[in-house]
């Protein structure tokens, strides 16, 4: 059924009976060409992709959750395409390319909003890993502006531009970054996935990975096994897990990242702003919320939740970066399990196992990739072969020295 | 050749040592009392052997003229402490006395100390550590490393109501700034 | 006052009158009231206008579950918008204003939105501003945001303080009314370190609204009994008007105290908030229970209110809730407020009793009760006036000012799901009960199921018992004497909806989530519990569904035929109630947001006319400006010249330093370095990289062998403390057979760096020893003695600026003597400071790289280190990954230098380079700019760049591409040594 | 646990003293294949539930602490000396 103010106009007239099932609940089918595990953002873009784009319809994304309880639904928003390295930019750009154009795609109202995301700089040397930065944004043809003190100041006024510990020089504006609401983002795609023919099979847990010689043949899982001629894994914080189930060890570890959102309140912050001299990163729901969220906790986990040191240190670079939030109140904390790679860069790639497909390690990053991430796990999967924006996502990177490490961390994921 | 330092170029005695902590001024109500100790001697101690407790040694090289001085910092690592600044011979006969079992450094312009006890004492630290400062938990002559607020400290038990906090040189004045605004609900 | 203010009873002053204002108006309460009873007292029902639909709202609780009477409360920079009425004790002069209201509270134009409601159901946003698609950002979603959001925050800045601070106890308590005060009366009088701790003003929780009698005492004065004696006991600490808001790992538990959010002028030595963080050996909670609210159509207008709520106002501030009183109820909590009603001398209409035989009560004989009952509409506008009642097959109107509605209690088990634990459903209490895992804390009085004060009273007193029984307290159980004239409240089977309901009836008020909502919800697949919490927005309001949740998990049982145990709960977080940034920040904001590192050579600089900047912790010095000098430009090149043609002195204090001993120190460095360091001799320093275990440059530094077992290491300022954590992870963790000792000496040596052709001869004068370059050549690393002998200090023959230069490291409280001293022997020969701005130039000039080059990413061979990287020896750190086909790959990026082909053009740090006749594209970068300075010495922008094949392209002409600027600079890569290439002066 | 460790040297301390390193893993031998060197470096189990885990104790005795925790609830089992630790396996 299509969405539009006629259908709301029509069905309030009918006491708003009349609506249909975003998704239908179908039982598994014995057989599927393609199965996917993992009903969140990048799951069920995938089998989107894979039914719009490649025509491949006899898809099922198994869910062991609820359709986007995974991080998909406890993010904290932020779109944008402000990457430094090759391998990455032009990817995350692809990606801001689709957001652009996702309502009309899905008729479905995800509130991609373009506010702009600011990173502010406190430091010569920050400056210059910006300006690094931008320039590279600038020769892909991504919009990227440079701000001083001054125009920071224009734009964000309460700031703390009188006593900070760590003054306010400048910022690295990309006007095209914004937010999306998140659960709108599953919901679009899910519905969008199921009315091509997916099916969305929620509350079915993947428990196994059947193999024979080489190849696999389907999914155990709590609902029972499920046969399919592909098999793609999109499981994000549980990648390993899953993973393991097909005997591969990967470049992963679990960790917890928290995220906030404060009581509702009048318009206070329009984009998003980064704090530079901690880790803070703010913007504003739709519904008046402040979002915000700033570093993991550091431990793997697998919990979904962090503790109290982590949640005073984002409140601290709060309040520091933005003075103002003194007396505002948070409202929930949260925590979402994300696969932190060991350079910060995903991974979408076959592995040794012949229809085995991999799409993980987006750390704490991979909201904003949902769609390119979708769209080029569906092109792998069709095609056994890279999607152009995709190519350095390797699986063998690690081995072969061929890292995409945008922080130079190295191999300590609780660095990136 | 001593000789060729020319008079004009040597700092005079009373301006060589610059401390720290000269401008901060000593706080004092009656439930609580903050003040920088002179910069004595500070002389780290590390035991060759792990595991090896030279503690009752150290207490024999002590110039006994501050409470507790000879402090537990990690395992096998111990802090002798005292308020007057030892001379270069001085120093070098502690640190030789010590070298079969132990390897010495001298921390003296390293570490600066500052002393905070008073009714309240318990109560201000609490606003720093999360160390259980109960004296239960806590009894006269404990030492421990621990960080207040954002900083790394090295905090001892020298009376009932009394603390030794031990901190970087670097990071003195911000100590003292913090433990001022800690204590403000006392002064 | 107003007639609603009973003339006696209540913990209200009556002597003590308040003076207040709600939206301009000037109004009157007593010492003793919150916002809300005051404002009731006042007659003032309407208090506030709902999210969406903009209906006129209510006080519809006494305590923090308040979703309706948030107001902004405070003027300027001390405006706190959403502030609950029901939890803000009444202040002299306390200013509170309505929300979500235009023009006015009375007249609101998004009242409109009501009429609309039917196009504005659960979701609707996500089925349209979708066409035309630029008005998304343009205007749809710029009115959204107008419209959505409930109080107006300030934008300036706080003018009061926070703190924070730690706790330990042996018990901690959470809830002080009959359970609470009788688990830290138990524990405390058998010595345990006890925490009680409660959000209201006082202790006494529920007591504090009861009229029973408690051991021949009103349960008010009871309850103030009971915490006067644990106040005496010093093992007690008792925190009222503190919120524990999470449970956390470990059996940590976060709270927040108020201390001053309920005086006229806060006290500027006190902070206004601070927050604990309590260490508890045990936990108990006693947290009470929450009513659930009726839904039935109109039950979100004012005059309607939980009959608990209604109940406190009686008896605990002596507010009469109407003239007319109508009950509606499940259970016997309504029985106890008509009782109550009754005895205050209010007009009860009648009690609505939806159950078919309830137990008959004593003391309301009078009240006409309709049983079997239900109130299937409120009707009235910005305030109550009838309801419709349907009993017996017949409908019948009552006019009524006030609607009590009680649907049952909900025990507050937030805090024990905070760690994972999901709540279980109870058939027989009909309530979610506390998870069973739970580790550490235990649950007491009606939050446990128990019910009745004489219960509650033993209940916790047993608990504690038992909890500091396991700690090893000798403890003996706690009597309180007979109860009179508690009424008991069974639990009752849940009317989850109204048959008959007619209008509006609302499950989350705060959100104008109603039952039609959820029914869509259910309808259009979001009938999961945690998908129709999203979708309809139900329990995300500031109450987060204290209210709201367990009624709308009940009526999606009923929508799909489930029982509440299948449907569940939605998932409890922290926080219990909201907690402000300034609680959880403390003292660390503003300048205190980190802490400052200082030199100590810091007032020597600051004497000499040094410029500061952050770095990292540190204050370093940029430049030293001069009389007459305009530009920072102007002071650098000055001082840059200097060093090359006098002598310059520098305060490198901030480099880390680590002494290293013992007998395997040599083997040791060996290992941390991927240079040879076995074969260095005593009295010397060598340069050394550091690599990650993954092959890239870690860090690097000199390391001086003092003696045969001593070494003197140096880092960067940037990774000191990583350096030394990962020295400390080598000789603790990967080779503990080694013998070697590590500690960290940065703070106690002042290091100064001494450059320039006439460094030798300053020095020369405070240095006992000879040093001539026989004496003391390049590298040259030993202990000297300074000033005839007075200080001993260490010297270093290495230079970082290219030219003849020293290191020289003194006691830190020596330094700024040693510096002066140095300034004055340098005068005649022209010594000047310089900054780490000159220092940057002079090393860029030399080709030394610093961190940003070494960026992470690169390996040795990329800065033209390769030959250093040991390939004799057996083992280092970074060894076994550096032959790594993409660490080996030709087509690396390599340090190189840089030079604009016009001296006058110039570049910046950050540009990137493309081949001289390239389009401008990502496919044809071919590196970036590392650093660049203006080099007084060549004349012109010079600059480091890492560039692919770097190292074969010299001389190449490519353009430095910066985009962000507009500027693309002409340059030749060339050697990125531009001053003395062969050392000369360096080994002067 | 993620709130409190409790230091075998220092007793009972929050999280921020500390700094968190991950999978206490093994060191290879010198000579070992480079495909054990790469799985070491960058391949990790990453197990939900039981977990041995380097802790530095850097605002404290500065040791390096292995710490047996469980990732799925957060439980800590015993806190040992990396050395200790390291004894304790060799002999085991
Ligand atoms: C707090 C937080 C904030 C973040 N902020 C941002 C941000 O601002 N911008 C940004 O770009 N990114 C952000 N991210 C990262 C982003 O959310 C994730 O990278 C991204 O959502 C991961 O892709 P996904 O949506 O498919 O993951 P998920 O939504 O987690 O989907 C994976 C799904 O797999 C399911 N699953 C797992 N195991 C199994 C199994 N055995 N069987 C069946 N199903 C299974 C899970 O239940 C889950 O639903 C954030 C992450 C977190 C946690
Ligand atoms: N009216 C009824 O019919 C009815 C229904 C249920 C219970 N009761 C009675 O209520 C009483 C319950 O006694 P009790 O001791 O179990 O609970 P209580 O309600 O008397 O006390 C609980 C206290 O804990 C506080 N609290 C809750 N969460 C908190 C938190 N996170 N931080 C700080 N404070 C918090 C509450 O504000 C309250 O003051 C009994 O007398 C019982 O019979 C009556
Ligand atoms: C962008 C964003 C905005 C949110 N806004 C709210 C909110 O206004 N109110 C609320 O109660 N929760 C809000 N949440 C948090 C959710 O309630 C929930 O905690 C989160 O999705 C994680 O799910 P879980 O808590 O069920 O594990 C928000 C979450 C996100 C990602
Ligand atoms: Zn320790």
């Amino acid at each position: 059924m299509r969405y539009s103010a006629f259908s709301i106009f029509r069905n309030a007239l009918r006491g708003n009976r009349g609506w249909a099932p975003a998704w239908r609940m179908p039982d598994p089918k014995p057989h599927y060409d393609v199965i996917i595990v993992g009903g969140g953002g990048h799951g069920l873009a995938t089998a989107y992709y894979l039914a719009k784009e490649f025509g491949i319809r006899n898809v099922a994304v198994v869910e062991k959750g609820y359709l986007g309880s995974g991080n998909v639904g406890r993010n904290t928003t932020i779109i944008r395409s402000n990457y430094l390295l090759a391998g990455n930019n032009p990817f995350y750009e692809f990606s801001l390319k689709l957001w652009e154009g996702l309502e009309q795609d899905l008729n479905f109202n995800a509130m991609v909003s373009q506010r702009g995301v600011l990173n502010l700089y406190h430091s010569d040397a920050q400056r210059d890993a910006y300006t690094k930065r931008g320039n590279a944004m600038r020769l892909h043809g991504v919009d990227a502006e440079l701000l001083d003190r001054a125009a920071v100041r224009d734009m964000v006024p309460f700031l703390d531009f009188e006593n900070a510990r760590f003054p306010v020089m400048g910022g690295l504006l990309q006007r095209r970054g914004g937010t999306v609401r998140h659960d709108g983002v599953a919901w679009g795609y899910g519905r969008g996935a199921d009315s091509l023919g997916v099916d969305i099979i929620q509350h079915c847990e993947v428990t196994g990975i059947r193999r024979e010689n080489g190849r696999v043949t389907g999914v155990d899982t709590t609902r029972g096994f499920i046969g399919c001629s592909k098999l793609g894994l999109a499981a994000a914080g549980n990648s390993s897990r899953v993973a393991e189930m097909a005997g591969l060890k990967l470049p992963i570890e679990s960790h917890v990242l928290q995220a906030f959102v404060s009581e509702g309140l009048k318009p206070f912050v329009d984009g998003v702003v980064t704090y530079g001299a901690g880790h803070f990163y703010i913007s504003q729901s739709d519904k008046g919320g402040l979002v915000f969220g700033g570093d993991i906790d550091g431990y793997n986990s697998y919990a979904q939740r962090g503790n109290l040191a982590t949640v005073e240190h984002v409140a601290e670079a709060g309040k520091a970066m933005m003075p103002a939030l003194s007396r505002i109140r948070v409202l929930r904390s949260w925590g979402g399990i994300m696969d932190m790679s060991m350079d910060g860069s995903p991974i979408i790639d076959r592995t040794d196992l012949d229809n085995l497909y991999l799409n993980a390690g987006w750390c704490y990053g991979g909201f904003k990739a949902t769609p390119a991430s979708g769209y080029c796990f569906a092109h792998l999967l069709a095609h056994d072969a890279p999607h152009p924006t995709a190519t350095a996502f390797r699986l063998d990177r690690f081995a072969r020295g061929l890292m995409i490490d945008e922080r130079g961390a190295g191999a300590q994921p609780n660095l990136h | 050749m001593p000789d060729r330092a020319t008079p004009s170029m040597t700092p005079p005695a009373n301006r060589l040592h610059r401390t720290v902590l000269s401008e901060a001024k000593p706080q004092e109500s009656e439930s609580i009392r903050i003040a920088p100790l002179p910069e004595g001697h500070v002389v780290e101690v590390l035991a060759k052997t792990t595991g090896a407790d030279l503690r009752s040694n150290l207490e024999s090289l002590t110039s006994k003229d501050t409470a507790c001085p000879v402090r537990a910092g990690g395992p096998g690592q111990w802090f002798i402490v005292g308020n007057r600044p030892l001379s270069r011979s001085e120093m070098d006969v502690l640190l030789k006395s010590l070298e079969p079992k132990a390897d010495c450094v001298d921390q003296s312009h390293g570490r600066i100390r500052i002393e905070i006890g008073g009714a309240k004492v318990e109560q201000v630290l609490a606003k720093g550590t999360a160390v259980d400062l109960a004296l239960c938990a806590f009894p006269v002559g404990h030492a421990t490393p621990t960080q207040i607020g954002h900083v790394s400290t090295h905090l001892t038990r020298t009376a009932q109501d009394n603390f030794e906090i031990m901190v970087l040189r670097g990071f003195a004045q911000s100590l003292w700034d913090e433990i001022c605004l800690m204590a403000r609900e006392y002064t | 006052m107003t007639s609603y203010r009973l003339s006696g009873g209540g913990l209200i002053d009556r002597s003590t009158p308040i003076g207040f204002s709600f939206d301009g108006r000037a109004l009157e309460g007593y010492q003793g009231d919150t916002l809300a009873s005051a404002l009731l007292a006042n007659g003032q029902q309407l208090v506030g206008r709902s999210f969406k639909y903009h209906r006129p709202r209510g006080i519809l609780t006494a305590g923090s579950a308040e979703p309706n009477a948030l107001l902004t409360v405070g003027t300027g920079p001390r405006t706190e918008p959403n502030t609950r009425a029901t939890m803000q004790e009444l202040y002299e002069g306390l200013e509170a204003k309505s929300q979500n209201r235009w023009p006015s509270l009375d007249f609101d134009a998004g009242a409109l939105n009501g009429l609309l409601s039917p196009f504005l159901g659960a979701g609707f946003y996500y089925k349209t501003f979708m066409w035309p698609a630029p008005l998304w950002e343009k205007l749809y979603e710029p009115l959204i945001r107008r419209a959505a959001g409930l109080g107006k925050a300030t934008r300036e800045t706080d003018p009061d303080s926070y703190e924070k601070c730690w706790a330990h106890c042996d018990l901690l308590v959470i809830g002080s009314g009959p359970a609470g005060l009788a688990a830290a009366l138990t524990a405390g009088r058998a010595g345990a370190r006890v925490i009680l701790i409660d959000e209201h003003s006082n202790a006494g929780g529920s007591l504090l609204s009861e009229t029973a009698i408690i051991h021949g005492m009103g349960a008010q004065d009871f309850a103030a009994r009971i915490a006067s004696e644990l106040a005496s006991l010093d093992n007690v600490r008792i925190l009222t008007r503190t919120t524990v808001f999470g449970w956390y790992d470990d059996n940590v538990f976060g709270a927040v105290e108020r201390l001053q959010k309920h005086v006229s002028a806060p006290k500027a030595h006190l902070p206004v908030e601070r927050l604990w963080r309590i260490v508890a050996k045990r936990a108990l909670l006693a947290t009470g229970s929450e009513e659930r609210p009726l839904v039935f159509g109109g039950n979100d207008i004012p005059g309607v209110m939980m009959a608990s709520a209604m109940r406190s106002f009686l008896n605990r501030h002596a507010v009469a809730p109407g003239k007319a009183v109508a009950i509606f109820t499940t259970n016997t909590s309504g029985y106890a407020l008509a009782r109550d009603l009754v005895a205050a001398g209010v007009n009860v209409e009648a009690i609505i009793d939806s159950r078919a035989e309830p137990e008959p009560v004593p003391g309301i004989e009078k009240i006409r009760v309709i049983k079997e009952g239900l109130v299937t509409e409120a009707k009235g506008g910005r305030a109550l006036e009838a309801i419709t009642i349907a009993h017996g097959g017949k409908s019948e109107n009552l006019k009524a000012d006030a609607l009590a509605m009680s649907g049952g209690f909900s025990p507050i088990i937030h805090l024990a799901c905070h760690r994972g634990g999901k709540p279980v459903w109870s058939e027989e209490n009909s309530c979610f009960l506390a998870p069973q895992n739970r580790t550490g804390i235990s649950l007491a009085g009606s939050v446990n199921g128990v019910d009745g004060i004489a219960a509650c009273l033993n209940d916790g007193a047993v608990r504690a018992a038992s909890l500091i029984q396991s700690l090893g307290f000798p403890v003996t159980a706690q009597e309180f004497g007979p109860v009179e004239g508690d009424m008991l409240c069974p639990p009752s089977p849940p009317l989850w909806s109204v048959p008959g309901s007619r209008g509006k009836a609302f499950v989350d008020f705060q959100n104008d989530v109603h039952t039609g909502d959820l029914d869509l919800a259910v309808r259009e697949g979001y009938g999961d519990v945690e998908l129709a919490k999203r979708y309809t927005t139900n329990g995300m309001a500031t109450d987060q569904g204290k209210l709201s949740n367990v009624n709308a998990i009940g009526l999606l049982a009923e929508v799909r035929g489930l029982s509440p145990a299948e449907i569940g709960t939605t998932t409890f977080r922290p926080f219990y109630t909201p907690v402000s940034f300034g609680a959880l920040t403390g003292t660390a904001h503003g300048g205190h947001f980190r802490p400052v590192r200082k030199s100590p050579l810091h007032d020597w600089a600051a004497n000499n006319g040094a410029i500061f900047v952050e770095t990292g912790l540190w204050y370093r010095s940029s430049w030293f400006t001069r009389d007459g000098e305009t530009t920072w430009r102007q002071s650098v090149d000055r001082e840059v010249l200097n060093v090359r043609r006098n002598a310059g002195i520098c305060d490198v204090s901030m480099l880390g330093k680590i002494e290293i001993m013992g007998a395997d120190a040599a083997e040791f460095l060996n290992r941390v370095y991927a240079n040879g360091f076995l074969k260095l001799p005593v009295g010397k320093a060598r340069y050394g990289l550091m690599l990650r275990e993954d092959g890239h440059i870690f860090d690097d530094g000199t390391t001086s062998r003092l003696a045969e077992d001593r070494y003197f290491m140096t880092t960067t300022t940037a990774y000191a403390a990583d350096v030394m954590s990962h020295l400390e992870f080598c000789a603790q963790v990967l080779w503990p057979d080694l013998d070697v000792r590590l500690t960290s000496v940065t703070d106690h040596w002042a290091q100064m760096a001494i450059a320039g052709p006439k460094a030798r001869s300053i020095l020369a004068n405070i240095v006992d020893d000879d040093i001539s370059n026989a004496a003391f050549p390049f590298l040259a690393a030993r202990e000297v003695s300074l000033f005839g002998g007075k200080v001993a200090g260490r010297l270093f023959r290495i230079s970082f600026s290219g030219e003849l230069a020293f290191e020289l490291a003194v006691p830190a409280g020596f330094g700024e003597a040693t510096a002066d001293a140095i300034m004055e022997a340098g005068r005649p020969h022209g010594i000047q400071p310089y900054g780490i701005e000159a220092l940057s130039v002079l090393r860029i000039e030399k080709g030394h790289v610093t961190h940003n080059e070494i960026n992470g990413t690169v390996v040795p061979a990329d800065l033209g280190f390769g030959r250093m990287v040991s390939s004799r020896k057996p083992d280092f750190v970074g060894k076994h990954l550096i032959n790594r086909e993409g660490l080996v790959a030709s087509d690396r990026l390599q340090l190189v230098g840089l030079i604009p082909v016009d001296p006058k053009a110039r570049f910046r740090a950050g540009a990137h380079i493309l081949k001289a006749d390239d389009a401008a594209t990502l496919e044809n970068d071919q590196g970036y700019v590392t650093s660049v300075a203006y080099s007084p010495h060549v004349g012109s922008t010079i600059g480091l760049a890492l560039v692919r094949r770097g190292f074969e392209r010299l001389g190449e002409e490519v353009v430095a591409w910066n985009g962000l600027h507009n500027e693309v600079t002409r340059c030749h890569l060339c050697n990125p040594v531009f001053v003395d290439p062969d050392n000369e002066r360096l080994h002067a | 646990m993620a709130s409190l460790v409790s230091c075998p040297h220092c007793g009972l301390r929050p999280k921020e003293e500390f700094t968190i390193r991950g999978a206490a893993l093994r060191r290879p031998e010198p000579d070992a294949s480079p495909e054990v060197w790469f799985e070491h470096v960058y391949l990790r189990d990453n197990p939900r539930g039981e977990h041995e885990e380097y802790w530095h104790h850097t605002a404290g005795c500065r040791r390096w602490l292995v710490v047996s925790r469980n990732t799925a609830t957060h439980e800590t089992g015993t806190v040992l000396d990396a050395a200790a630790h390291l004894k304790a396996e060799t002999s085991a």
